[in-house]
C-alpha cells in the first residue's frame, strides 16, 4: 500500500471519532488514525494492554520497559492516563463502553461480516483482542487497502474464518468507504478523484450505489 | 509468621515438568523474566503456559518455547513468535487460542470460583465450536469455562515483606488476575521494600494470595 | 474537551422519577450523602436501588427510604434498616434480596458486556427459585444474569479534572463496579484535583466511564 | 447468652486458626475470636466490605468514616493491610482462598446444613456476604449458643431457609463441638465440665458419639 493510500484511509477514519469517547486504534495502519484528530475533538485511547490515554513514543532514552502500546512498542502516557489490568480492559472493550474501534481487515463480505485473524494453512496468528473489540465496541470500523495482490478484500462470502457474527459499522478503503446495511454494502463515498466505475470494478461484492455518491472529506 | 524471599532458582525447582502455569505478560511486558531464565536453566519439560501471547523468540516466554520447555500453550495470539508457528506446524507444541477478553474472564472464573461465564464474544465463529450457546435476553453467549492452573509466576513492581505486591502501567495486564488462579502463586518484584512503604490503597494483590517472592539480584 | 462539576441540586434534577439508581456504599460507607441529600430535596418518587443494602434510618440510602423516594430496592441485607423492613411489610416497598457476592459479579457482568455469570453461591436454597441450573465439570451453579441501571451514584476520594477516580480504604466497595454498569455515572468526590495529581496507577475508574462530576461544597 | 459461654465458643474457634491463613468473621459472637488468637499463629482477617488486614477500633477521635468493618463499625488497618472492592472481595470470598469463615447460626440440622439468615414471617435481614461464604470458604466454623429460648438450634431437619446446599465443616457451641459427617453429626468435644449425657439431653437432633469424648481445649 502506498503512503497516499494509507494517509487517505486514516484521514477519512478520523473525521468518525466524536468527542469525549474512548477509541481503540489496532496495530498497524489504524494507529495512524491517532495523527488526525479533528479540531474541537477530544478523545481517549485505549491499548487493550492496559492503559487509557497513552501518547506518542517518548523522548530518546526515556523509553520505559513497562509501558508499551498492544503492539510492544514504546509510548508514553499523557496527563490524566489510567492503568489497569487485562479484566478491567475487555471490561471496558466488551462493555460497549469504547465509542469506537478501528481494525484492519483481510476480508470483509456482502453482509458486512470481518474476516481478520487467521488464513487457515498460511497464517494462524491468532485473534488476540479482536474478536472482543468487534464483539463489543459500539462503531466498528475497519480500515483496510481495498484490494490485496490484486484481489478485491471485499467478497460476496467471507472465505477466511469470521472474527464476529456481527456485521461492521463501516470500511474505510483507500478507494471508498462503505457501509453494510441489511440491504447489502452501500457505496457512501468515493477517494479523491475515484470515479464510481472504478470503486464497482475493483470491488468483488455487489455494492448499492445511492444517486450521487460525494467525495469523501478528510481530516487533518 | 517470617515469610523469607527465595532465589528465582529455588522457585524454579518447585515447578515440576508437566505443570501448567499461568504467566503475567503482554508482549513479554510484565513477564518475570528471572523465573522464564531459571526455567529454562533448570529444563523444564512439557509445561502447558497459559498467558496473553508466546512473545517473541528470546524474550518472555518466548525463551520457554526457543528452549522446548512447553508442551503446549493457551494464548490469545502467536502471531509475533515464528518459532510458536514452527513448532505447532510441526507437532511439536500444542497451541490453543483464546480470545484475549475470554481469556481473562475464565482465568477471573477460575480465581473467583465462578462456574464460567456468557460472553458474546466468539459467536458464530470457529471459537463457538463444541461450546454451549445460551440465550439470555433474547442474545446468544457462549457458555465459557473456568482455567485454573497449578502455578503462577508474576511480574510485580513492588512487593513488600508481607507479598503484598503492585504493578507499574502497562505491565501490569494479566498478572493480577492469574494470582488468584493457581494452586502456587510465586512473585518476582523490581523492588522488596518494608511493610508499611505501600499503602493499603495502593495494593492490587493482598500478599495473602501470594505463596512465595522472588528476591532481587544481588 | 472542557469538563466542569455541577452541583448536586443539578446532578438530582438529572434523576427523574422511576430511574433505577446504583448506589456505592456499605452501611452507607462510600454513600455519596449529597446527591442522596440532594435526591430527598427535589422529592424523587418510584426510585429503584441497585447496592449492598439499606443502611440505616438517617444514614445513606436510609435517607431515600425515609423520604419515601424508593419503590423497589435490589440489596444483600436490609437486617439494619427497620423502616425498609416495615415499608416492605407494608407493601411499599418491593425488596429483592440477593446474596453479596451475586450482587457483585451481576453488576459487573452488566457493565462488562457478559450475559450472565455461574456462582455456586445459593444453589439449594431459595435463591435457586426461578434459575436456571447449569452443570460445569459435574458441579451445580446458578446462572445469574447481569444488572445494568439508568444511573450510578458514587463516592470517590479524588477525582481529577478528567474525572478519573480513586477510592479509600472500606469506601471503596461497590463504587468501581457500578461505575461500568450505569447509562449515566454521577461521582461526588471528597476532593477534586489538578491532573497529574493522581498517578496513572492510582486510578481506580477511568475518567471516561463517569459522565458527571459533583463539585465540592463551597 | 452468659459472657462465659461466649467466651468458651470463641477460645474453642480461636484454635482452628492455622498459620498464614486467610480468615473472615462473621458479625457479633464470631468477631471475638479474634482475642484469642494462639501463639505463634498469624491469621489475616477478611472484612468483605473490602480489607484484608484490619485491627482494633482506633484511638478516640481518629475514626475515618472510610474504615469500618461488615457492620459499620469503626475499625484501623494493620500494617501491611490491602483494600479492595466487593467485587475481589467475594473473588477471595468464593474463589476459594478464606481458609475459613467463622458465622452464628439459627440453626444446624442433622446433615450439617446451616439457616442463618432469615425467619419467613418475623425477620428477614437478608442473606448479605452469608450464602457466598458458605458456598466458597474452605472451612465453614458455626460459633453459636447450643439453644436458643430453650429450644435446640441443632435439629433433625431444618425448619428455616438453608444458607446453602453445602454442610458446614463444623460447630462450636457453649456445650460442644459437633462435626458432620456423612454417616451423621458427630460429638466430638465437650464443653468444660459438660456430660455427654447433658448435650444429649440438649440436642434435638441424634448424634453419634464415639468411645470417649474430651472435653475441648480452649485457647488463650
Amino acid at each position: 500500500m502506498s503512503m497516499d493510500a494509507k494517509e487517505i484511509i486514516a484521514r477519512r477514519v478520523a473525521l468518525e471519532l466524536r468527542d469525549n469517547t474512548l477509541v481503540n486504534l489496532g496495530i498497524g495502519l489504524p494507529t495512524l488514525v491517532a495523527r488526525y484528530i479533528p479540531e474541537g475533538i477530544s478523545v481517549a485511547f485505549q491499548s487493550e494492554n492496559g492503559i487509557i490515554g497513552f501518547g506518542a513514543p517518548p523522548p530518546g532514552g526515556m523509553e520505559d520497559p513497562n509501558l508499551t502500546d498492544a503492539g510492544g512498542g514504546f509510548i508514553s502516557a499523557l496527563p490524566g492516563a489510567a492503568a489497569f489490568d487485562s479484566a478491567m480492559s475487555f471490561a471496558l472493550i466488551r462493555g460497549g463502553h469504547l465509542d469506537m474501534t478501528v481494525l484492519g481487515g483481510l476480508q470483509v463480505d456482502g453482509r458486512g461480516h470481518l474476516a481478520n485473524w487467521m488464513v487457515p494453512g498460511r497464517l494462524v496468528p491468532g485473534m488476540g483482542g479482536a474478536m472482543d473489540l468487534v464483539a463489543g465496541a459500539r462503531r466498528v470500523v475497519v480500515a483496510m487497502q481495498h484490494a490485496a495482490r490484486g484481489e478485491s478484500k471485499i467478497v460476496p462470502v467471507l472465505t477466511l474464518p469470521a472474527t464476529a457474527a456481527r456485521p461492521v459499522t463501516l470500511v474505510v478503503t483507500d478507494l471508498a468507504v462503505i457501509e453494510p446495511t441489511p440491504e447489502g454494502l452501500v457505496l457512501r463515498e468515493r477517494a479523491p478523484g475515484v470515479a464510481v466505475a472504478a470503486i464497482l470494478a475493483a470491488t468483488a461484492a455487489s455494492l448499492i450505489v445511492p444517486d450521487g455518491v460525494p467525495e469523501m472529506a478528510l481530516a487533518g | 509468621m517470617q515469610r523469607t524471599a527465595i532465589t528465582a532458582a529455588a522457585a524454579a525447582h518447585l515447578i515440576p515438568d508437566g505443570a501448567s502455569v499461568m504467566f503475567g505478560g503482554f508482549m513479554a511486558v510484565g513477564t518475570p523474566e528471572r523465573l522464564v531464565d531459571a526455567l529454562v536453566a533448570r529444563g523444564a519439560r512439557g509445561l502447558t503456559i497459559i498467558g496473553n501471547d508466546t512473545a517473541r523468540p528470546g524474550v518472555g516466554v518466548g525463551k520457554l518455547i526457543d528452549a522446548g520447555c512447553v508442551a503446549r500453550c493457551i494464548v490469545s495470539h502467536i502471531g509475533t513468535n515464528p518459532v510458536t508457528q514452527k513448532k505447532m506446524i510441526a507437532g511439536d507444541l500444542q497451541v490453543d487460542l483464546v480470545p484475549q477478553g475470554t481469556l481473562a474472564e475464565r482465568i477471573r472464573a477460575g480465581g473467583a470460583g465462578l462456574g464460567g461465564i456468557l460472553t458474546p464474544t466468539g459467536v458464530g465463529t470457529a471459537v463457538e465450536e463444541g461450546k454451549t450457546v445460551i440465550e439470555v435476553a433474547g442474545r446468544r453467549f457462549l457458555l465459557e469455562t473456568p482455567l485454573t492452573a497449578d502455578f503462577a509466576i508474576l511480574h510485580a513492581h513492588e512487593a513488600d515483606y508481607s507479598f503484598n505486591l503492585t504493578y507499574r502501567l502497562t505491565a501490569m495486564n494479566f498478572n493480577p488476575v492469574i494470582a488468584l488462579a493457581a494452586r502456587v502463586v510465586i512473585a518476582e518484584p523490581g523492588e522488596i521494600v518494608p511493610v508499611g512503604v505501600i499503602p493499603p490503597d495502593a495494593v492490587r494483590t493482598p500478599g495473602i494470595l501470594v505463596n512465595h517472592l522472588v528476591e532481587r539480584p544481588r
